[in-house]
Formats: structure tokens, sequence, C-alpha cells
């Protein structure tokens, strides 16, 4: 199972924080008045120790982060407390002051390397940009020093990294630079931004490592941000959960994940999925595939003839190729894979929303190409996508849009239809009167609800969810896995899960695929996941992804795993 | 040599007489400075110099300086000697000699010979050759030289006028050598016998002439050279002049007369011409085949209005007369009232009670041409004309609307004689009858007029004409517009005839002392 | 509108288009004089009480000028801007939707329309149908399309990849029932930016056009000719050019102010 | 950029330039009038007219003229102006520098004040200096050409004041001095629509570009602002207001036309006036063509420069 690797706990603290954060709050001048960012917030952090800052996405964990840089923006206004780093109170430090600190006492590590590194300069001159503002090193000095730091992070070829644009790179390896140039001046601090957030498991998993090991080599004070409770526990000795603004829970890690006070706590405790915890309906008996795919290839790009003409080398790109799986009636196939496998394009292909090649199979008939797939096939078969903000048409109802497919497919007779709208947001446990809403009154989860009722209006014989979870917060995320699985109960039609999240369908699934660079590498009933037999791939998959323990398991808590 | 006795000996019998002709020196007394270099500032293209066809208004200075003719225009409006010294014809004006200036040579060095005039007249004669002579020298049948520096001209008909017709700005006399070669070379180059020779020909900014060494009259030209600048843009010629920048500004538009001859060292010159705008009514159609239309239609022009805020007080009303009172035989036109009352009383006589509503014609370009067509629109609507203007792009108007339409604006030059202007427009077969008036009795006068001999028994038939021409109104011609040029005060004796298309550049002198 | 309402260039941009409007509805009747009657004592006079914007070279008064050719001026600009919007607009749509081959054909063909500097485009196409209010405003028309059709390809293809249209073709609908209610709705906001835009360049190119006597042609108030008239007379009446040519700013700075507050107010990434 | 796609752009230009003389050809055949007519003017009797047109060779079938044309052009001959009796390439040639000149010194001095200008908006986004260079600059986009100039006019080149002159060329080779001070209201008139226009791209690229993660993350490592904003923000924000000033250049080809017209320079858009009004088929084609070469060459070589900025571009 996941590992666990906390080195940093029990320092001795007589020495003073490197981070004391206290009773600070912040508010933000807006036309409507003055909003509270930050309420009365205290924290502290010594060296060498992780402190982690938990929350769902707008509970202000990046506005304290900014706070504590003085980053912030023009209509925010410190509205008591202070912050101190080794003493220095932050607030009220000028301009010059800031520059000569930042960098060199206080770090960053942020979510998405992408955006945070510059896309017209060269990766070198980025890193030894500190090097030579904070440690006073001529450019070639700060050359070789930069080679040495990008070594250290495990980069391969550090002198090539240098010579390199972002775009030239990948995520992991940009993300290393990142880390590189954070760690470069010996900070005193450094924050880190949940930098794993935009990679792919794997490669977070390896960050992590890296993360783990300057951390031991340094001995920095670090503030990781996170809203993956199953993360925290990996890396962090303290934690402090912050909600609205509000810190509700600081502690010892073992203390609030062992013993959690605060409600919000529990309630994110609650919502980690844990693959013990099955939420799947028992496993269907019958064998006869509903749906099957048999050797489905999907490609993209193909050059043009002059392209070709002058490139022999320039060929299509397969998003999938060679793809044969299938669904029995009311079970629930999970698809698993990191970015780019291909596991959408299939489902896509399923959907008659991309060209394929091979054959796909429904109840006994078959389709040899997306033009075949009839009104019926189209009915049996629906899709729920991943972004909630953009599944549904910004400019018609939630009525307008739940009605469609019931006119579409002359589900109703037409008298009925505001009826079946309003049982069927009530059957994902919305109030009726959502119907005269437009999408951008309602919550992302809430989107994603309507999303789901509009799939089921349909219904259909296959639900196909296409990372319908990943946009969402922890604690909704939950509620909709919950809801799908009780529709899927209602109405018996099978379901195909796609999802990066390991745990998320280690509860849900029956049975789980596993797709890679475009093919299916593994699939395997989800009882046999830890079985050894199990694909290189999946196992790395698996091992990467620590699976959270729940409240009670306080022992086991307690105990670091190798 | 003339066996009969004229007052107007000069015309048919030339002499090089005056050499002071036609350089009416304004500096009275001051001797003439050589040297200095002319800068003469134009607002349209030179778009060619091709002597034969013409017709730009900063094309005619340019022929004036490279080439001479047999016969010149003075700004008496009356044919001078030039390259001929003088001439002589038969009794029934059908046969002319002209005696040619001895020494005379082209830029190139060739001397100039009787044959060369005979092949430019041939050229000009030819209907293959566009030129814009032709129109006045329909009547000769045959151009010989008697030898060198003797050229007769037999005419099919009797024309009294014949050296008005050898004046025609178009008909300069071009060496024979470059009428065996390849015409369009004319259109560039330029080998005359005119007072400057061609240096540089740019025809997007500026046209260079410079001194003609052995220009026949001593001592002449007195610049050293002349430079045709352009400006299209005529607040940018304007603001040029007046800076110095240029010395002489070719035409000055009415608008800024007044504040140029406001000027301090600028000399402004208002030149009576017989420029004119006409409104053209096809008389074989309706309503315009009725007189009393047309007659009505005169009366509802104001234009006292239109000479005031049109040409800004820089002309004469016109009377429908295409004669301007400059020409010979003009005899003065009774004044045309504007009578709105009276033209919509004629208009009902004519069967036209509730007025008349007409689509106007005028091409974009000169604007003078929208111009009086809009003051037009303007002071007729009050006796029952409803005008409505359409105005085209020149190009437009040429082809289609000019000489087919029944009713635009025309806009014509002066032209030297009677006989010139009527057989322009007027006559049964004018080059350019774009009225449909035939009137026999009218073309017979014509005719009559341009073989008689005798000026009185000449100004009866012309009289009567005239008169003809004044009861019919085949055109409404509301004025006669000014020719306007100026020059610095530093510029001695710049001229431009009233015709003009005669500048007698060689006379100009620059006094920067 | 609040949203425009919001920024200082929204509200400048308004209360200019509420002039400018005002003056196209009701200008030929509030107008204090004929247009076009000529007044030879009171010529190229400044502003006055009796001539509040001053007369031009025929004495007619530049007030009732300018109002008369609101109407026109600003005609011509929706004209141009809604034929050349709707046309290309509607072939941007057809190869946005279509795709594959229809659509690179297209493209292809709109390239080579763009290749050409647009007034130099106009130009030509002005003189080919021969000068005039009708045919500048149709050059206008054709020389927008080119560039409205693209606007319009990359909106359609910009909301042919969300989500919710995905999910109505796998649905099964029609593809003119996607491209009416799901397609067209949401991509008719940027068509509608560029539009308001477009009507201020379509002004002043129709206004250059009337300068360059290739637009409207005498005796009409079109604001662009009126100033090509009294170029003449600009240094003894200043007036005469200015006022016409600031009408002209003033349109198309409404036009643009308020195109350009309508663009923050449908993309909140851009607004301030 | 790689080779397909160059030749792609060539292949497109090549197309359009084809399309271009065809329907330039077209255009001037079916317009009622020619070369002769216009030439002739009111010496146009048809007598004249008939010995103008066959002299200028429009006698002949249409189709004919345009081979024959197209067959000249292929050997780089591209033929004789029938107005004005010159070699095309001759009269085009000269007028093409004049225009150039006049468009080079346009750009560059806008250049040189627009970047700073919308740099120094965007640094004070918000500002009343922001709010009136936005404002100043709306108002230059929305001013016509032909209006600008004429305003300029009005105040600089009044003939009593006379500050600049109100038009006209002089060679730079004769007197640089002057020639510069003859293209200063042109330029300027040319100017100030493309400085409006870049300046507000500059500003709003570079706001945008101010709020970025990577500006933020340079910030944050405590890059000194000056630094920030010359190292990080501005390289990132050129590459797009290049492009906007590559889209310019039509606006400019275009602006020529009037400016030129205004301002008596001897340029390319005088001699495309000159030229359609007196339907100078050759020099039409030759003016037009020469034009669309010269867009679609900038916009190739902003596409090179963009390139250049930033590295992420890569035209395929």
């Amino acid at each position: 199972m996941g590992s666990r690797i906390r080195t940093d706990r029990g320092k001795p603290q007589s020495e003073a924080p490197v981070l004391d954060v206290r009773h600070y709050s912040m508010a933000y001048d807006t036309e409507a008045g003055t909003t509270t960012a930050l309420d009365d917030v205290s924290l502290m952090i010594w060296r060498g120790e992780t402190h982690a800052l938990v929350g769902e996405s707008g509970s202000g964990k990046s506005t304290l982060a900014w706070a504590i840089t003085r980053y912030m923006a023009e209509n925010a206004r410190d509205t008591g407390g202070a912050i101190l780093l080794s003493g220095e109170d932050m607030i009220g430090k000028g301009r010059a002051e800031l520059e000569a600190l930042r960098g060199r006492r206080i770090a960053m590590v942020y979510q998405d390397p992408s955006s945070s590194l510059n896309p017209t300069m060269r990766l070198g001159e980025q890193l030894t940009e500190v090097l030579i503002r904070h440690r006073g090193m001529t450019k070639t000095e700060a050359w070789v020093e930069g080679e040495a730091a990008l070594a250290r992070t495990g980069i391969v070829k550090p002198a090539e990294m240098m010579m390199r644009y972002p775009h030239e790179c990948s995520g992991g390896e940009k993300q290393r630079v990142v880390i590189a140039t954070a760690f470069a001046c010996n900070p005193e601090l450094i924050i880190f931004d949940e930098p794993t957030t935009a990679l792919d498991i794997l490669t977070a998993n390896q960050i992590l490592d890296l993360f783990i090991r300057l951390r031991e080599e340094t001995g920095v004070a670090a503030l990781y941000i996170t809203h993956d409770l199953g993360l925290v526990a990996r890396i962090a000795s303290k934690v402090s959960v912050i909600h609205k603004g509000k810190i509700v829970e600081q502690g010892d890690l073992e203390t609030v994940f062992g013993a959690p006070e605060h409600p919000y706590t529990r309630k994110l405790l609650a919502a980690l999925p844990r693959p013990e915890d099955r939420l799947a309906l028992p496993a269907p008996t019958e064998d006869t595939p509903l749906f099957e795919a048999r050797d489905v290839g999907v490609q993209y790009n193909a050059p043009g003839w002059l392209t070709r003409l002058l490139d022999k080398s320039a060929a299509a790109h397969w998003g999938a190729r060679n793809i044969t799986l299938d669904v029995r009636p009311g079970e629930l196939l999970g698809i698993v894979g990191e970015s780019g496998s291909g596991k959408s394009t299939i489902a896509k292909a399923a959907t008659g929303l991309n060209p394929f090649e091979g054959e796909i199979r429904f109840v006994g008939r078959s389709f040899a190409s997306r033009d075949a797939f009839d009104r019926k096939y189209r009915r049996d078969v629906q899709i729920i996508f991943q972004h909630p903000d953009s599944s549904l048409n910004p400019r018609e109802t939630i009525g307008g849009i739940l009605s469609r497919p019931l006119k579409l497919y002359k589900l109703c007779p037409a008298g009925e239809v505001r009826q079946r709208v309003r049982e069927l947001l009530e059957m994902v446990l919305l109030p009726a009167d959502y119907a005269s809403r437009y999408p951008h009154q309602l919550s992302g989860g809430e989107k994603q609800r309507v999303a789901i009722a509009r799939a089921f209006a349909a219904e259909p014989r296959l639900v196909i969810c296409d990372e319908i979870t990943a946009a969402l917060d922890v604690s909704v995320q939950a509620a909709v896995a919950r809801l799908l699985v009780d529709l899927q109960k209602r109405s018996g039609a099978a379901c195909i899960f796609i999802t990066h999240d390991l745990n998320l369908i280690r509860q849900l699934a029956h049975r789980i695929v596993v797709f890679q660079r475009g093919a299916l590498v593994d699939a395997f009933d989800v009882a046999d996941a830890g079985s050894p037999e199990r694909h290189p791939y999946t196992q790395a998959l698996l091992n990467a992804v620590p699976v959270p323990h729940r409240p009670e398991d306080q022992p086991d808590l307690m105990e670091p795993q190798a | 040599m003339s066996h009969f006795t004229l007052s107007r000996r000069h015309v048919l019998m030339g002499l090089a007489a005056s050499t002071a002709l036609p350089g009416m020196s304004f500096a009275q007394g001051a001797t003439p400075v050589s040297g200095g270099t002319l800068k003469i500032s134009h607002s349209t293209r030179i778009a060619t110099l091709n002597v034969l066809s013409l017709s730009g208004p900063a094309e005619y200075p340019c022929i004036d300086m490279l080439y001479s003719g047999l016969t010149r225009t003075g700004l008496d409006n009356q044919p001078h000697p030039d390259l001929a010294t003088e001439w002589s014809a038969n009794d029934d004006a059908t046969e002319f000699t002209f005696i040619l200036r001895e020494g005379v040579t082209f830029h190139d060095g060739t001397p100039f010979t009787a044959d060369d005039v005979v092949a430019t007249y041939e050229a000009i004669l030819n209907p293959d050759i566009p030129s814009a002579a032709r129109s006045v020298l329909k009547m000769v049948e045959k151009v010989e030289a008697v030898d060198d520096l003797t050229v007769k001209f037999t005419l099919s008909a009797p024309f009294a006028d014949l050296p008005y017709s050898t004046a025609h700005a178009n008909a300069r006399i071009v060496s024979r050598a470059a009428l065996d070669g390849d015409l369009t070379k004319l259109d560039t180059t330029a080998n005359g016998t005119g007072p400057f020779k061609l240096e540089t020909y740019d025809s997007a900014r500026m046209v260079r002439l410079v001194k003609n060494e052995n220009y026949y009259k001593p001592g002449q030209p007195y610049l050293d050279a002349v430079e045709m600048m352009l400006f299209p843009d005529l607040a940018a010629e304007t603001a040029n002049f007046l800076s110095g920048a240029t010395d002489v500004m070719l035409t000055v538009q009415q608008a800024d007369f007044q504040r140029i001859s406001d000027s301090a060292g600028v000399d402004a010159q208002q030149v009576g011409s017989g420029r004119y705008v006409c409104v053209v009514m096809r008389q074989d159609q309706e309503p315009w085949n009725d007189v009393r239309v047309r007659k009505a239609f005169g009366m509802a022009v104001d234009r006292e209005l239109l000479v005031d805020v049109i040409l800004e007080g820089l002309g004469r009303p016109a009377y429908d007369s295409i004669v301007a009172p400059e020409l010979e035989y003009a005899t003065d036109k009774p004044v045309i009232p504007y009578d709105p009352e009276a033209a919509r009383a004629l208009l009902a006589e004519a069967g036209y009670p509730d007025g008349l509503k007409v689509t106007l014609v005028a091409s974009d370009r000169p604007a003078i041409r929208a111009q009086t067509a809009i003051a037009i629109q303007q002071t007729a609507g009050a006796a029952g004309f409803d005008v409505e203007i359409k105005t085209m792009p020149h190009d437009t108007y040429l082809a289609e609307e000019w000489m087919k339409g029944d009713f635009y604006i025309g806009y014509w030059g002066m032209q030297p004689t009677i006989d010139a202007t009527y057989n322009l427009l007027l006559t049964s077969d004018a080059s350019y009858q774009d009225t449909e008036w035939k009137n026999a009795e009218f073309d017979a006068l014509v005719a009559e007029g341009r073989s008689t001999v005798d000026p009185e028994k000449r100004a009866e038939i012309y009289a009567k004409a005239q008169a003809l021409e004044l009861d019919e109104s085949p055109y409404i011609v509301p004025f006669y517009e000014d020719v306007l040029t100026a020059s610095r005060e530093t510029t001695v004796d710049w001229h431009i005839a009233p015709i003009s298309r005669f500048f007698f550049i060689e006379d100009v002198w620059m006094n920067k002392a | 509108m609040r949203k425009i309402l919001k920024s200082p260039t929204g509200i400048i941009g308004v209360i200019l288009l509420t002039i400018v409007l005002f003056a196209t509805v009701f200008g030929p009747w509030i107008a204090p004089y004929d247009p076009q009657a000529f007044d030879a004592r009171a010529r190229l006079q400044g502003p006055s009480m009796a001539h509040w914007l001053g007369t031009d070279q025929y004495g007619r008064d530049l007030l009732s000028r300018i109002l008369s050719g609101a109407p026109s001026t600003v005609a011509f600009g929706l004209g141009a801007t809604i034929l050349g919007v709707g046309v290309g607009s509607v072939i941007g749509v057809i190869a946005g939707v279509a795709g594959g081959r229809t659509d690179s054909i297209i493209m292809r063909i709109l390239d080579g329309m763009l290749a050409m500097p647009e007034l130099l485009f106009t130009l030509l196409i002005v003189t080919f149908l021969g000068g005039g209010t009708t045919q500048a405003m149709l050059a206008v028309a054709v020389t927008f399309t080119p560039g409205m059709a693209r606007i319009a390809r990359s909106a359609v293809l910009s909301v042919r990849t969300r989500e919710y249209v995905l999910a109505a073709q796998a649905r099964g609908e029609s593809r003119a029932w996607i491209v009416g209610r799901e397609v067209l709705p949401n991509a008719l906001g940027p068509i509608i930016v560029e539009a308001t835009i477009r009507v201020s360049f379509a002004i002043m190119i129709g206004a250059t056009l009337g300068f360059l006597g290739l637009g409207a042609q005498p005796p009409s108030t079109e604001w662009g000719l009126m100033v090509a008239e009294a170029r003449q007379f600009m240094f003894r009446n200043p007036w005469c050019v200015a006022v016409p040519g600031l009408a002209i700013a003033i349109t198309a700075l409404g036009f643009n102010l308020f195109g350009d507050a309508l663009r923050d107010a449908f993309d909140p990434k851009r607004g301030h | 950029m790689s080779l397909a796609y160059f030749l792609r752009r060539l292949g497109a230009v090549l197309a359009v330039l084809c399309i271009v003389s065809v329907a330039v050809f077209a255009i001037t055949t079916i317009l009622p009038g020619n070369a002769a007519l216009m030439i002739l003017g009111e010496n146009a009797s048809a007598e004249n007219l008939a010995a103008m047109e066959r002299q200028l060779g429009l006698d002949q079938p249409v189709l004919v003229q345009y081979l024959h044309w197209v067959g000249g052009v292929l050997h780089g001959d591209f033929g004789t102006s029938l107005r004005l009796q010159l070699p095309v390439a001759q009269i085009v040639g000269e007028a093409f520098w004049n225009s150039m000149a006049l468009a080079a010194i346009a750009l560059v001095g806008v250049t040189v004040i627009a970047i700073p200008l919308g740099t120094f908006a965007a640094l004070k986004r918000g500002t009343i200096w922001d709010l009136g260079i936005g404002l100043i600059s709306y108002v230059g986009t929305a001013l016509p050409e032909f209006v600008t100039a004429t305003l300029l006019l009005v105040f600089f080149a009044d003939p009593v004041r006379q500050l600049l002159p109100a038009g006209g060329f002089v060679a730079p080779a004769e007197d640089f001095g002057g020639f510069i001070k003859h293209a200063i209201l042109p330029s300027a008139t040319l100017g100030l629509i493309l400085m409006a226009h870049i300046s507000r791209q500059v500003r709003s690229e570079l706001s945008e570009v101010l709020t970025s993660d990577y500006v933020r993350a340079a910030r944050l490592k405590g890059v000194p602002e000056g630094r920030v904003i010359r190292r990080h923000a501005l390289p990132n924000s050129l590459a797009p207001a290049v492009a906007v000033i590559s889209l310019d250049i039509g606006y400019l080809l275009g602006g020529i036309i009037v400016v030129e017209e205004i301002f008596a320079w001897p340029g390319l858009g005088r001699l495309l006036i000159y030229a359609l009004q007196n339907r100078d088929l050759p020099v039409i084609q030759a003016v037009t063509l020469l034009l669309a070469v010269v867009y679609a060459i900038t916009n190739l070589i902003a596409d090179l420069i963009i390139a250049k900025l930033d590295p992420r571009v890569r035209y395929a």
C-alpha cells in the first residue's frame, strides 16, 4: 500500500519558529463592501518541519500563502495580527526589502510549473537569476551552480536542461527546475502550493520523494498547501485545516487525523475515498456483455499531403489503438490511466464523437463506424463529461436542458415533460424549482448533478462517465459518486467510469482496465488489485497513491511505513 | 500678297512686326535679368508631352515652352508670328502661304525646315493619329513645301481664320524625324524649337526644362530653367507657393484667390476668359425639345448668385451664349434676369403647370461641375424645376453621359474665334455636337462667316448667328470663369493668355535683387 | 448593460452613441435650416447664435448639414456592417460547422481575400462597382466578409468543442438543432462585439471613400464628402472641415468604446 | 518554421496574386470607359478615340490583352503605362520606394513611441495616466486618416505660421532635411491610428502578462521590478504586439493611399488612385500586386519575428 514517509516528526521546538503567523486577519475592499478573506489565523512552523495547510477551493489557503509573501492584490488590506519570519514582521516591509527577501529567505513552489515558468526564457536563466541576485554570483558561477542544483533535483542532463525552454520539457522536469530554484538560496521557508496537483500520478510521486529528500538535506521549514488529505499523511507532521478563511482545526497530524474535533475536518476525512469502503453494487451475474469494443482505434492529426511529401516520417497519431474491452449489464467498469493515455478518446469513440476503426458491439448489434450509430444506440449509451461549467449550455434553463432528451427520444408525452423534469431533479437531490434557473446560478456540484440527470433522463443502458469527479472538491466528489451508484442501482444501467483517482475507482468499480499511451495494458477484477500478477504499470500507479486511513485506524496511522 | 486692305491685316497677312508683343511688361523700365530657375506649381499631372493630343492644364505650358507653332495666340487673343515670320492668303482665303523663320534649329541641333511643317500638318490631319488640332484644320486639303522656308496651305473651302487655327496649342511643329519614328516617344520626350528644352520628365513630381540657348528670340529666354512641380493637393500647393517654395501657381482656385492676392510679395492675376460651364440639354428629347422649357430654365438660374458663390466673384455672368465677349465679333448679350415667377409661367405655358422633375448629371471633376449643378438646383427650385443631382466619377461620366445624356453639366475652355467656338459645339457637323440642336440657317451663317474676308460683313453675319443662338438657347451658360494665376513679385512678366494655353515664359525673368 | 456602464470608457461610449443615435433619428427634424439652402450673405462663418456650428462655402448651415447627414452616415456604417457581418458569419458558421475539406477550402479563399490591405480591396471593389453610396456600402461589406467569417468560424470552433455541444452530438441531436440551439446562441457574443466595433470602421472607410470621391456624391451631406468639399476652405474657416471630421470621429469613437465595453462585459477575464 | 509551412504560405500568396490579377483585369474591362477616353478627355472625338485605342492596343480582345500582359510579367516586363507612356516598372519602382520610405518612417516612429506608451499605461493600470493614454488612443483610432491629415494641415501648415510644409516631396538624395520635413505630417497621420492601436495592444497584452503566474513567480524570486518588466514581462507581450503590428501593415498600406493623395507624396497610393481614375490597367495591376506582395512578405517577416520572440511558436 501507499508509502508514508514522515521523517520530520519530533524535532525539538526550543528555538524560535521560522514562520510565526499571529492572529492574522486580512480583508478585501470590494464595491459591495469589505469581505474578510482570512480571519484570525495563527500558525507556527519550525525549522525542518512541514506544516500542511488543508482546505477546499476558496478556503483561503492560497490567500494565506500570498499574505505571508506579502504578494497581495491592491484591494487587500491587513486587518490585524502579525506575520513573523524568524522574528521579523513581514507586514510593513518596503518593496526593496521584500525584493531582497523573496527568493532568498522565502521561496515558493507553485501548482502548475507550466504557467509559473516564463515561456520565453531558458530554464537556466530562470534558475540562475536568483543566484545572481541573491548570492552575488557572476553569470558563469551561477550557471555552474545552477547545473549542480538541477543535478541535486535528479535531472539527468542538467547542462542540457539549462539551455531548454519550458515547452521543451515534461511537467515533472519543469517542476524539478522550479524546486531547484526554490532551494537555490537555502531559504528559511518554502511555501509549496499544491506542487503535484497538475502532474500525473507517477510524476507527482517522484516529486514528492524529491521534496522529502531535499527537506531532509536542507532542514528547510515548509508550508505545504494541499487539498489532498491522503497526501498530507505522507509528508506533514502538523496540519491546519482551513475553512472559509478560518483555521478550524490545528495540531499534530496524528491528533487531527486520528481524532478530528471540528465537524468540517470530519467531513473532509469522511469524504476521502477509501478502497475498502466499497460503494459498488453487487457484481452482476450475467456474463453476456452489454457493450463490447473490438480492436477499436482512434487516429488524430493526419498530416496534409505537402507535409507528407516533405517529411516522410510525418504520420497520424494514434489516440488509442487495438482496444478491446467489454461491459456487462449493471456492471461498473473503471478505466484508469494518466493524462493522454487514451481513456477519454475511447469514451468519445463509443459515443460517436471520434471516428474510430474496429468494431463496437452493443446488445448484439455491431457498429463498424460512428456513422452507424443510430438514435437507439445513442439513447442507450449516454456520456457525462468532466467539466460541470462547460457541460451545460449556458443559454438554456436547467428545465430546458433536462427536457431535451425526453423530447428527443420521445420518452414521455409533451404534457408530462415538466413533471418528469421535476422528478429528474429530485432524483439527483436538487430542488424542483431549479428547472427555471440557468447553469451559472448553480454551483459546480449542482451542475454536475444536472449533467448526470440529463444522462439518466434518457433511461440509458450504459452511462460513460468521463472524469466526472475530477473538477470537484473532495466533499462533493464523494456525494456525486454515491449519487451515481444510487442511480445505477435504480436504473440498472451499466457504467464506464473513467478516472485517474485509483482510490475512488476501487470503491466504485467491479472491474478495472488500465490504459497507458493509447493501449490497454491491464484488466482485472477489483478484488485482484493487490495481486502481484498485475502489470508493472498498474502496480506503479497503485503504489504512487497512498491509501488514506480512517480516523479509527489510529495505531496504524501512528506507525510510519517504509 | 494680299490684294485687299484689311484692318486686321496681321491676321491674314502676318508680319514679324513687333517683338514687344505679346510681352507687355508690367515692370516698366526694368531691364530683364538673366538667370534663375522658375518653379511653377500645378495640381494636375503632366501625363504626357505628346503635343498632338495632350489636353491637361499643366501640359499646355510645357508644350508652350518646348515647341513653337507657325503662329501663336497672344494675350490680345490674336495670332502672332512664331515660326512663321509672315503669311498671306489669296483673295478667297483658300490658299495661305507662310514664310518661315531663318536659322531656327530643333533642340537637338537639326535645322527646322518647311518639310517639318509639312510632316507635322500631315500628322495632325491623319485620322490614324489622335490629334486635338484636327477639328480646327479640317478644311486643310494640302500642305506643301514651296521651298525650305515657304509652306503653302491649300484649303478645301474658304477659311479666313486659318492663322488662328495654326496657332492652336496642339498644332506645334514637330520634326519630321520624330514623326517618322515611334510616335509614343512623343509622350515622354520632346525635340521642339521652343524656348526651353526638356531635361527631366517625372510625371509624378516634376518636369524640368532648361534654357534653349539657340532660341530664335535673341537673349531669350531669361530663365536658366523652369520646374513644373506637381502638387495634387490644393492646400499643399497654396502653402508652398505662399511660403516661397514655388514662384508661380499656374492655377489658383477661386476659394484661395482673395487670400493669395492679399498676401505680401505676391502678384495674383485675374484674366477674363471665355471658359464656361454649360447645361447640356438634348433637344431631340422631351422636355428640352421645347425652347420654352429651355428659356424657362435659363430664367431659373440665378447667375449673379452663381458667380458670387461658386466663382467667388471671379468671373462674369453669361447669358446663354457660348461666345465670350473677348472674341472678335462678339455681340453684347441681353441680361437674363433671375425670375422664377416668369420661368414658372413659361414652364406652365410649355405644358408643365406643376413644374418639372429632372435629373441633372454632373461629373465630379473638376469640382466646379457639381458645384454649379448644386447651385442651379437651389435657384431653379423656386421656378418649379425639381432638380435631382446625380454626381458621378469623371470616368463614368465620360463613358456614359458625355455626348449621350440628355441633361448634364458641360465645361469648356475658350476657343480663339467664334468660328472655332461654333464649329466645336453648335453647327450640325460640329466636333462635339452634344445637343442635337441642328439649325440649317445657323450652319449657313457660320459657313458664310468662315469664308468671308470682309470684317464688316463678317460682323454682320456673326451677329445674326449669335442672335439665332440666343433665340433658341441650345445651352444654358450661366457664367464665364476668369483664369486665375499668381506669381511672386520677384517673378516678372508672368502672363497667361485668356485662352489659357499660351504663357510666353521666355519673357519671364527673376528679379531677385 | 450594467456591466458596460461600470467602466469609464463604457460610459463615454454610451453617451456618445446616445448623442449620435439621437441625431440619426431626430436630426432631420430638428435641423434649424434646410441643409442644402444657400445663403450667399453668410458664407464660411464661424459659430454664431444664428449658426451654432458655422456655415460652409455656400452659406449652408453646418449644424443642419451634420444633422441631416447623420442618418446616412450611421446607416452606411450599420448597413455595411450588418451585410458584411451577416454574410461573413454565415460563411464562417458553415466553415466552422462543416469542418474538414469544406472548411479548409473556404478558409483558403478567405485567406486570399485577407491578403489584400483592406482599403485597397475596398477601393478596387468600389471602382468596379462605379462609385456612389450604395456601391461603397457593398464594397465595405465585401471587405468585411472574410474577416468576419474568420471570427465567426473561430467562435463556432471554440463553442463546438464545449462539452455541452459534445453532449448534444453524443445524444444524436440533428446538426441543425446543434447549430441553432447550442452553437449559435453561444457563438453570437464575439460576433456581436466584433460587429459593434466594425461599425466604426465601416463609418470611417465610408467617409474615406466619400472623401476620395468614390462614395457619396454631392450634394449629399455625408460627412466624409463634407470634409472633402470644404477642404479648399479649411484655412478660411477651419470649422467647415473640423465639424464633419469630428462628427465622424465621435461616431466612430462611440461605437468603438461601446464595442470594447461590450467585449469586456462578455468576457469576464478582460474586465477590470 | 517548417519548410512545408513556408511553402504553403508562399503558395497561398501566389494563388492570391493570380486571383487578384485576373480580378483586376476583369474589373477594369467591365468598367465603362478606358484609358484612351481618359487620355483624350475633351478631345475624344470618335476618330481620335479609335486612333488612340489602336495605339494603346485596347482594340484587342480582353483575353489577348491579358495573356499579353501575363506573358510580359513572366519575363519581368510589367508593360507600359497607358496614361503615362512610361515603363510600369519604372513608375511603380520609384513610387514603391517613396511609399516604403513613408511607411517605414511611420512604422518605426510608431513602434518607438507606442511600445513604451503601452508599457507605461499597463504599469499605471487603472490610474489617470492609463485612462488618459487609453482615451487618446481611442480617439486616435476613431479618426480616419483624411480627417487627421486635414486637421494636422490646419494646425501645422497654416499659411500664416507655416510650421511644416503642407505637402510635396523632396528626394532624400537631394535634401535629406527637406525630405524628413515633408515626411513628418504624412507619417504622423499614418502613425496616429497605428500608435493608438499598437499601444493599446501592448497595454492589454502586458497587463495580462503582468498578472501571469510566471511574472508572479519572478517577483517572488526577488527579481527587481525593473528586470521583471524588462526581462520577464515585455518579451512575452511583444510577440502578440508584433502580430498586431503585422496586421496593421494592412492598415498602413491602405492608409498610404489616402495620405499620399492628401500630402502629394509620390508613392504607390497616389499612383493607384491616378491609375484607377485613368483606367491605366497595367499600373493598377502592378500596384495592386505589389501591395499584396508587400503585405504578404511583412506578414511572413512578422511570423519569423514572433517565432524568434516566442520559442514556443513553431509553425507547422
